[in-house]
């Protein structure tokens, strides 16, 4: 509920001091008084003076060359240097220069994919957007996907194949290969070995099995490093057989996440946002659904949730174990302590009170136990079916992926292994730390890695061979519901890479069938009757496979473990591994975009954490960005530490994928290696943690230092009843001055008149507006220094609020691009016009004309403003000058920019729309924020136009300006926030 | 040190005053005629190309509509360079063997293209769209001039901001009819004014000033 | 018995109400012209000056090697960050605009105003205003994202067809500025021409001669000469007074025009004006106590004119106490939830320490001035100059800093840290001032002649003075 | 030179004084005596003289105008660059939203009437004039210091070679010289 603002000096005292009913606090650096902060209150010139070169900027040092000499032809007195146009020989079919072609495709991530469109300019993809018939994108898009055109033109991406690091020609390796496993093939080949990553790629299965049946002794393993492997183990408790799962959150009114964080990372995530935004704010939003989050950290979805109860790993199974006596599980008894009994009533009321339509989802690195038991209630409530889906596994071949790799690790141990293949994932890196991988790797005669980069497996590998990026080279993948789509690829291989299908098929078949032939030929025959060329083209065109989702199955319920459910002992501190928000489990760690992207919560970049909760951490007397050590069962790791309110006490968060050693440029270094911790016996959660504070301080760079709402009234919210009472609790509270007022007679805008309208009930905090905007307009990526500077550059920003205790506070989102003030503070400052109003509303940034006062960065009330302190653009690096948007002008060094609503896109329709003697219609123009956010929180369109959906947004009673009482006129207004907490449930709400 | 200076002293002060004066007016002309001129602009600058490709020749001689080359000029910002498979089209016949048309047949040979250097070269943070500007009644010849009669390309007017002006502040003074876009050596009528309100008026032509039009 | 004689003959008497004479010791035209004359004609240049130039120039020398390497690299090698966007450059352009300040006020509103006291004080401090826009005037500048290309603040006939925007305070600047950076060089040449003629007509070698010979025009000291040259000063100090007054008026604007709170407020040009004088005395008294010392111009420049600028000090400095007063006042009376936090974060915030220096150096310490013994006592009086001058500098850094550094959106509020080149640049920027200082008094008149002259008995038809 | 020592030309006489009130009670017999063509040097502004020695000032006049064209430049040209020349819509204030235009119309007011004046006052003077025929006097250098000059032209009508020798022989100048044209 909002809090309104101070008017007197006493009560701001109060305020800021932290008493006035709620607690706030400053910033966490205050709450936990760290030296480092005081340090901080104190000193004006610490060491880390901001302009010292950084990992960017060293690596930057030719371009800074380039950019002084640049200098002389930014000037007006030089004239540019000639330029060159390169016409086609023989023009390609329907490619218009100057206009965007979209192919459709998939991103597969860890074996899932999301269905996307990718825009091509000349043959260059740009962006990728959502496909809109794809069921796991719905025109949205996740964070990964939008980075993954960034890791297809990544300079540190493997080149070249190599033996021992020497340079070898594709011929020279086949026949290596051939050579290497020829001799095992009499012996049946139990010494050939194969290492994948999750495969549900059909046609990748079928070439292996094809090489398998070749080598019938050989075997194939599959390791993920965060794969879902407890969700299998759950499943095999739960049915007796492995089952993947999905949900309808569209169909729940109820939905209780035991440490899920299903809204914003995870397999179906980006559909699962959309169906759960769907159902809370859809309508007139008089029924919204509720949700319960019980979890171990603070996650975006926690931070949604309308009630949220930190609990330890441990806690949340004797939770789950308690809910289930509750509902009624068969056979399950409640724990003899029951935690937080009045909570246990309450859901189970409101589970059982919403038989088939609520949803129990575990977190998929839960244990095996919370997956069975959630199995377990959504069987008995009714819900299989009809909100949870069970379906065969996605894998070609579910396997226990930990058990295959201890396998695996034994025959290399006894010298059984003779050549081992692997492709993809990075074992060496990611294996559990008691395998010792590494070293049992170096006893196998001849080990291939095939892979993007030249990471940790590689350079331990005999050969190494460069993979080809999906969106260089054909393929299939499957979605998180099992719809398949064919990959095609946008661009010839950037290097002389290898791709997967090409190397196995040359292994059972002579050399030379293309990737094409192979997929072509394994649907020719798997795509059933009917006209095949028809068929395929209308599958690649569409970008998936009809009818090839997963058909649902229900698996009868088992229960004799209900038993023998034993209570996990809690002993010292828990640690609580997580796969990255970001990073996953390692793979992206190389992408900048996703290195400098602020962390859902923390607004953390280019580093992990251990985090732990403000209690825990007094206790421990440890600050932010202070180091410690980890001792993890005699493992050590060394640590920063970050206090993250509504972590539970006794329990430290860190994510996996950080501490790469041989990433690249950007990844390398980055954060700490949480792997090193990590054993197969404990792979998500160990016990007994001892926290040893280091005397080191290490900078955290954050994007927001602040995250208390100092009592202003910046966001908005009710609870759905409190909204019934007062619908205009909104225009209440929002103190837009009256126009008479104003000294000057307002602007008045016939034709367009563009406008956005973001929904924070809507908004989950996923970051994929945040990256979209990046991609589209080529915002550059500054580095660690720099952020920490603040001199970050994303246009676009998710400032996260915490409210209350801030042991379990309540979290609130809010996307903030510029706001297209009509009154602009901005643009009356600016001395050169470089700012100022377009016809149509805009507040236009002109690049070329500023001079960089900054002047106007000052009197923005919104900080939305980006300033090129240093030369942030790589001007030098030839990879992601192709990923630039031709259609966005890439800003040099001294230049101020901002938010421009996509104006490109605005323009390239409104031309388009004039060609044909029309108007736009409304959703015609899409931001790139709005195109890619999964829960449609941003819309974009023409105000002046009643009936389009921006203005009917805006009509409602929910809308409210930001800082409306600075006059400013915001062409970007919020609907405030609605949550919908249980009555029966008083706490936390 | 009675009388320092000479009587010419005087003279020689009063004119170096006003001399300063002159000069600092003169440098000021100077640069602003420089940045005007065709050294700057590049205007009227004949470009060598790798083929003396000459638009006179072709548009003036054998009458060839801008659009068999420029294909792509109605639908999209690009007008599109021609291909080599387009100069092969009439090529691989006439003037087949000659030694001037070389660098084209070795391009559709190797299959590498011929490196033109550009004429109307608008700097990078310039948007500038053609179709929009064909299809609202701009003639060829507005921007480009007098095409059929440049034996080589050159730029006939100096792409600078304020000429973009001229017309986005009154196209009614440069709009002509939609059919005679692409004609060369079109007379306006001498009512252009008049004439071009009305076609304003009829194609739906807005003259847009606003920033966002062309710098994004 | 002649003239001089006389003059030095009659004993000096302070002038009714005052304690000490404006000239101290018996002073004829002749040796009153051989006094100021010789420091640049036949004296030899003192140790001191060389030391104190050596110094300078090596400080000038870091300023030029700090502005090219940030030329090469970027602005950003200062610790300006978003939202805190400008800090030291911009605080440096307002302290040195104010430095001027003082030297317009001495030499224009008094002689206005008929201080004949003023006589022996305004040229170098008119020079003092010249060199201190002049170093005001770089900070702008090279603190331009694009600097090459700030002549697109002027409006000039152009190819874009584009023009200066005439709403944003820094055109007002730059127009302010470059009006108040000519007035003052005008005017200050226009006073120095007949003590050129002096210097030229006392010069013994060819080369002095024609230096001087030229700059000072052909003077002859003709009736008709004074005539337009009194005419001139008086239209050039007429003008200059409210001049002096708008330029600090304009650049407060900078601040108040912005929406900012803690810059957005009506009180702020009188309380920059105040400022402005304020430690533009404080840097007259810092050049003229080491200087009237090093060259025995104790007679010239005597406790009374010491005197009268820490009155002048002292009175400023109560007006500045005063808002610093009312600002808590106006923002707590406004209600308004910004304007208080920003008063809040002031005292106690990460940068509350240049709030305290800023009261402690301009308002408690300074009131040492109510005493006597630290107006008239060189010593001292330097000292409280020194302190206020520094604390003019931490308040303009204060206002520019603590109202950026939180404003409206606590997820953007920040906590600046400066960077070394920062510093170099402050610091180099004040050897270019002393460097150009020193020069002036090395090569020209530094008090004004014939106005001293008017001040000497006798110098009236009848025998008076000038009063 | 003393009289008739001279050889060259001959431009006036000068009579030296180091009394300021003889200079003054001098030049008022001068003027009194009918001359026109004469001038009197000091080291420092003697307002005494402004009413005996005849000439005009226009100077206020020039100012005035170098002020109002001033402010007209200003004016005009913020207002039609706002409103005539490119209009563009700033933080949605009206085209020609005049308060902003105030302080750059003071400053070029004053800019203009201070050029005015420094111009104006340099130009009445007859600025510069390196060479003036009274330089040719070797102790005319002392004007600039405590001497002060009364001369006489020679091609004042009235001009004679006895009697204006005698006339400000009368006031008993230090030195009574003839200066030469060249």
């Amino acid at each position: 509920m909002k809090t309104d603002s101070a008017n007197n000096f006493v009560s701001l005292a109060a305020l800021t001091h932290g008493e006035r009913g709620k607690r706030y606090w400053r910033s966490l650096e205050e709450l936990s008084c760290s030296p480092e902060y005081q340090e901080c209150l104190h000193t004006e010139f610490p060491e880390n003076a901001t302009e010292f070169l950084d990992e960017v900027s060293r690596r930057r040092f030719l371009q800074l060359a380039a950019a002084s000499l640049g200098l002389a032809g930014l000037t007006g007195c030089t004239r540019q240097p000639p330029e060159h146009i390169l016409p086609y020989v023989n023009p390609p079919e329907n490619v218009i220069p100057g206009r965007p072609l979209f192919f459709a495709t998939a991103v597969p991530v860890a074996g899932v994919a999301e269905g996307v469109l990718v825009e091509s300019h000349l043959g260059r993809p740009t962006k990728v957007e959502g496909n809109p018939e794809h069921p796991a994108s719905l025109g949205a898009t996740s964070v990964h996907s939008q980075a993954s055109v960034l890791d297809l033109y990544d300079p540190d991406r493997a080149k070249e194949i190599s033996r021992l690091g020497v340079w070898q020609s594709a011929e020279d390796f086949q026949i290596a290969l051939r050579e290497s496993i020829a001799p095992l093939q009499s012996g049946g080949g139990d010494r050939f070995r194969i290492l994948t990553d999750t495969v549900t790629s059909p046609t990748l299965g079928d070439q292996i099995q094809a090489v398998l049946s070749m080598f019938p002794g050989a075997k194939w393993h599959q390791y993920d490093g965060a794969g879902p492997h407890s969700a299998r183990a759950g499943a095999l408790m739960a049915f007796g057989r492995p089952v993947h799962t999905y949900y309808r959150f569209d169909k729940a009114d109820v939905v209780l996440a035991l440490d899920s964080d299903f809204l914003a990372c995870g397999e179906g995530a980006t559909r699962f946002a959309h169906d759960f935004a769907n159902r809370r704010a859809g309508g007139d939003r008089s029924d919204m659904n509720r949700l319960y989050s019980v979890e171990s950290s603070m996650t975006s979805t926690g931070g949604k949730g309308d009630h949220r109860l930190p609990l330890t790993y441990s806690e949340v199974e004797l939770f789950a174990r308690d809910l289930c006596a509750a509902v009624g599980v068969p056979g399950v008894t409640a724990s003899g302590s029951p935690i937080h009994p009045e909570w246990i009533t309450a859901i189970s009321h409101d589970l059982i009170g919403h038989r088939g339509a609520g949803v129990v989802i575990p977190g998929s690195h839960h244990s095996p136990a919370v997956h069975a038991m959630c199995h377990a209630m959504n069987a008995v409530l009714g819900n299989v079916g009809r909100t949870v889906t069970h379906t065969d596994p996605l894998e070609v071949q579910s396997i226990d992926q930990i058990a295959s790799l201890r396998e695996l690790v034994t025959d290399m141990e006894s010298g059984n292994v003779d050549v081992l293949l692997i492709m993809g994932g990075n074992p060496v890196y990611n294996a559990p730390a008691d395998f010792d991988f590494r070293s049992h790797l170096h006893k196998v005669k001849t080990t291939i890695r095939v892979g993007l980069h030249s990471d940790e497996t590689a350079t331990e590998c005999h050969w190494q061979v460069p993979e080809t990026h999906f969106l260089e080279d054909w393929g299939d993948t499957r979605a998180f519901d099992g719809t398949v789509t064919i990959l095609q690829p946008l661009i010839l291989p950037l290097y002389d890479s290898t791709p997967y299908l090409r190397l196995l098929d040359s292994i059972v078949k002579p050399p030379g069938r293309s990737s094409y032939a192979i997929v072509r030929a394994y649907w020719q025959i798997n795509a059933g009757s009917g006209n095949f060329e028809q068929w395929w083209r209308k599958s690649v065109h569409d970008g998936l496979i009809a009818g090839s989702a997963l058909p649902s199955i229900t698996p009868p319920l088992k229960t004799h473990w209900a038993g023998e459910l034993a209570s996990p002992p809690q002993q010292g501190i828990e640690l609580v591994f997580r796969p990255d928000p970001y990073l996953y489990d390692g793979r992206y760690a190389n992408n900048t975009w996703l290195q400098e992207l602020p962390q859902p919560m923390t607004k953390l970049t280019w580093d992990n954490a251990v985090h732990l909760s403000p209690v825990t951490a007094r206790q421990l007397k440890v600050g932010n960005q202070e180091r410690v050590e980890l001792n993890c069962r005699g493992r050590t790791v060394e640590a920063s530490v970050w206090i993250s309110p509504g972590q539970p006490e006794n329990s430290a968060t860190i994510h996996l994928g950080w501490g790469r050693s041989h990433s690249g440029r950007a990844g390398t270094g980055a954060g700490f290696d949480a792997y090193r911790l990590r054993t197969s016996d404990a792979l998500w959660c160990g016990s007994g943690l001892q926290i040893r504070k280091i005397d080191k301080n290490y900078p955290l760079a954050t994007t927001q230092l602040q995250q208390s709402m100092e009592g202003r009234d910046l966001i908005l919210s009710a609870t759905a009843a409190e909204y019934k009472n007062n619908p205009n609790f909104a225009s209440q509270a929002s103190k837009q001055p009256a126009t008479e007022l104003t000294l000057y007679p307002q602007w008045n805008y016939t034709g367009y008149a563009w406008g956005m309208s973001i929904d924070l009930t809507r908004c989950v905090n996923c970051n994929a507006c945040v990256v979209a905007c990046q991609a589209e307009n080529n915002i550059p990526v500054v580095g660690k220094e720099q952020v920490l500077a603040r001199r970050a550059m994303h246009w676009l920003r998710i400032d996260t609020y915490y409210e209350g205790d801030p042991a379990n506070p309540r979290a609130f989102y809010q996307p903030v691009p510029c706001m297209q003030c009509e009154d602009a503070p901005c643009e009356l400052v600016c001395p050169v016009q470089a700012t100022n109003h377009s016809s149509e509303g805009l507040n236009d940034m002109v690049y070329n004309r500023c001079v960089g006062t900054r002047y106007c960065s000052n009197n923005c009330p919104y900080k939305v403003r980006r300033f090129n302190f240093l030369l942030f653009q790589d001007w030098v690096t030839e990879q992601t000058k192709l990923q630039r948007n031709p259609d966005v002008t890439v800003r040099s060094r001294g230049v101020m920019e901002k938010c421009t609503y996509c104006v490109q896109r605005i323009r390239e329709t409104d031309i388009q729309s004039r060609v044909e003697d029309r108007f736009i219609r409304d959703g015609e123009v899409q931001t790139a924020c709005q195109q890619a956010c999964p829960t449609q929180a941003i819309i974009f369109g023409d105000i002046n136009n009643h009936d389009n959906h921006v203005a009917k947004l805006k009509a409602l009673n929910l809308n409210y300006a930001l800082l409306a009482e600075l006059n400013t006129r915001p062409r970007t207004t919020y609907l405030a926030e609605l949550r919908n907490p249980n009555p029966e449930l008083k706490s936390n709400s | 040190m009675p009388q320092f200076f000479p009587r010419t002293a005087n003279s020689i002060a009063r004119f170096s005053l006003l001399a300063m004066v002159l000069g600092i007016g003169l440098v000021a002309w100077l640069g602003a005629m420089i940045v005007r001129s065709p050294y700057e602009t590049l205007q009227d600058v004949p470009r060598r190309q790798p083929v003396p490709f000459s638009h006179e020749h072709h548009v003036g001689g054998l009458g060839i509509d801008c659009r068999y080359c420029h294909t792509t000029v109605e639908e999209s910002s690009f007008a599109n360079i021609p291909p080599t498979k387009v100069c092969m089209n009439c090529h691989s016949q006439m003037w087949a063997v000659a030694p001037v048309l070389e660098p084209v047949r070795e391009s559709y040979r190797s299959g590498k293209s011929i490196e033109w250097t550009r004429v109307h070269d608008l700097p990078q943070f310039v948007y500038f769209n053609h179709s929009i500007h064909v299809n609202k009644g701009i003639g060829c010849e507005t921007c480009h001039g007098r095409v059929d009669r440049m034996p080589l390309m050159w730029q006939a007017q100096d792409l600078t901001m304020s000429w973009c002006l001229n017309c986005h502040r009154d196209p009614g003074m440069y709009v002509r009819p939609k059919e005679k876009v692409f004609a060369m050596g079109y007379e306006p009528p001498a009512n252009q004014r008049q004439f071009g309100r009305e076609l304003v008026k009829e194609y739906h032509i807005q003259s847009l000033t606003s920033c966002s039009t062309c710098h994004r | 018995m002649t003239v001089a004689e006389k003059q030095l003959r009659t004993p000096r008497r302070p002038e009714p109400g005052t304690s000490v004479p404006v000239i101290a010791g018996a002073e004829s035209f002749g040796t009153l012209t051989e006094q100021i004359t010789s420091v640049v004609l036949t004296r030899p240049t003192p140790l001191f000056w060389y030391c104190t130039f050596g110094v300078a120039m090596a400080a000038l020398i870091m300023f030029v090697i700090s502005v090219t390497y940030l030329l090469y690299r970027g602005v950003g090698v200062f610790g300006i960050e978003v939202p805190v966007a400008w800090a030291f450059a911009i605080t440096n352009f307002v302290w040195w605009i104010g430095i001027g300040h003082a030297g317009t006020l001495i030499s224009a509103i008094l002689l206005l105003l008929n201080q004949g006291w003023r006589n022996s004080i305004n040229r170098f401090a008119e020079a003092m205003t010249i060199f201190a826009v002049m170093c005001a005037g770089l900070f702008p500048l090279i603190h331009l994202g694009r600097p090459w290309i700030f002549y697109w603040l002027l409006p000039y006939p152009n190819t874009m067809h584009v023009q200066p925007q005439f709403r944003s305070p820094l055109v007002w600047d730059v127009f302010a500025v470059s009006t108040y950076a000519t007035v003052s060089l005008l005017f200050w040449y226009l006073g120095m021409i007949p003590d050129l003629a002096s210097l030229r007509d006392r010069s013994r070698n060819r080369l002095a001669y024609g230096f001087y010979g030229v700059l000072s025009l052909g003077w002859r000291g003709a009736s008709r000469h004074w005539r337009f040259h009194e005419t001139a000063s008086i239209l050039l100090a007429g003008l200059a007074t409210p001049l002096v007054l708008s330029v600090h008026t304009v650049v407060s604007f900078d601040f108040t025009i912005a929406i900012l709170p803690g810059w957005h407020s009506t009180i702020f040009p009188p309380y920059f004006v105040a400022g402005a004088i304020y430690s533009g005395f404080a840097m007259v008294l810092i050049l003229a106590i080491p200087i009237r010392k090093v060259y025995h111009l104790e007679n010239l420049v005597t406790e009374r004119h010491l005197n009268n600028c820490a009155k002048l000090m002292l009175a400023t400095g109560l007006i500045l106490a005063y808002t610093y007063a009312i600002e808590p006042f106006t923002s707590w009376y406004s209600g308004d939830t910004f304007e208080m936090a920003v008063v809040h974060y002031r005292a106690v915030g990460p940068h509350s320490w240049t709030f305290w220096l800023t009261l402690t150096c301009n308002v408690f310490i300074p009131q040492l001035l109510w005493f006597r013994k630290f107006r008239t006592d060189p010593k001292r009086l330097f000292f409280v100059s020194f302190v206020i001058l520094y604390g003019m500098w931490v308040e303009r850094y204060m206002i520019i800093i603590t109202s950026l550094h939180r404003d409206f959106l606590p997820s953007a509020w920040s906590n600046f840290i400066a960077s070394p080149w920062d510093v170099s640049v402050l610091v180099g920027s004040i050897g270019l001032f002393v460097v150009c200082f020193l020069l002036f008094v090395r090569f020209l008149p530094m008090i004004s002649m014939f106005e001293m002259r008017e001040l000497l008995p006798f110098s009236r038809p009848g025998g008076g003075m000038e009063k | 030179m003393r009289l008739g020592q001279g050889k060259g030309l001959l431009y006036g006489y000068a009579a030296e004084f180091d009394d300021p009130t003889q200079l003054v009670d001098a030049t008022r017999a001068v003027r009194q005596a009918g001359y026109e063509r004469f001038e009197a040097y000091t080291p420092y502004p003697i307002r005494e003289l402004d009413e005996i020695v005849p000439g005009w000032n226009p100077l206020a006049a020039i100012v005035l105008i170098g002020g109002i064209a001033g402010a007209l430049t200003a004016w005009i040209m913020q207002s039609w660059i706002a409103v005539v020349d490119f209009p563009i819509n700033v933080g949605g204030r009206p085209l020609y939203s005049w308060p902003s235009f105030v302080p750059i119309t003071f400053e070029l007011t004053v800019l203009f009437a201070s050029l005015a004046a420094f111009f104006g006052a340099l130009g009445l003077c007859g600025f510069p004039l390196p060479h003036h025929p009274v330089f040719n006097l070797k102790e005319f250098a002392r004007v600039s210091e405590d001497r002060f000059f009364l001369c006489i032209e020679a091609r004042d009508s009235q001009f004679n070679l006895q009697k204006t020798a005698q006339l400000l022989d009368a006031f008993e100048p230090l030195e009574l010289w003839e200066i030469e044209k060249e």
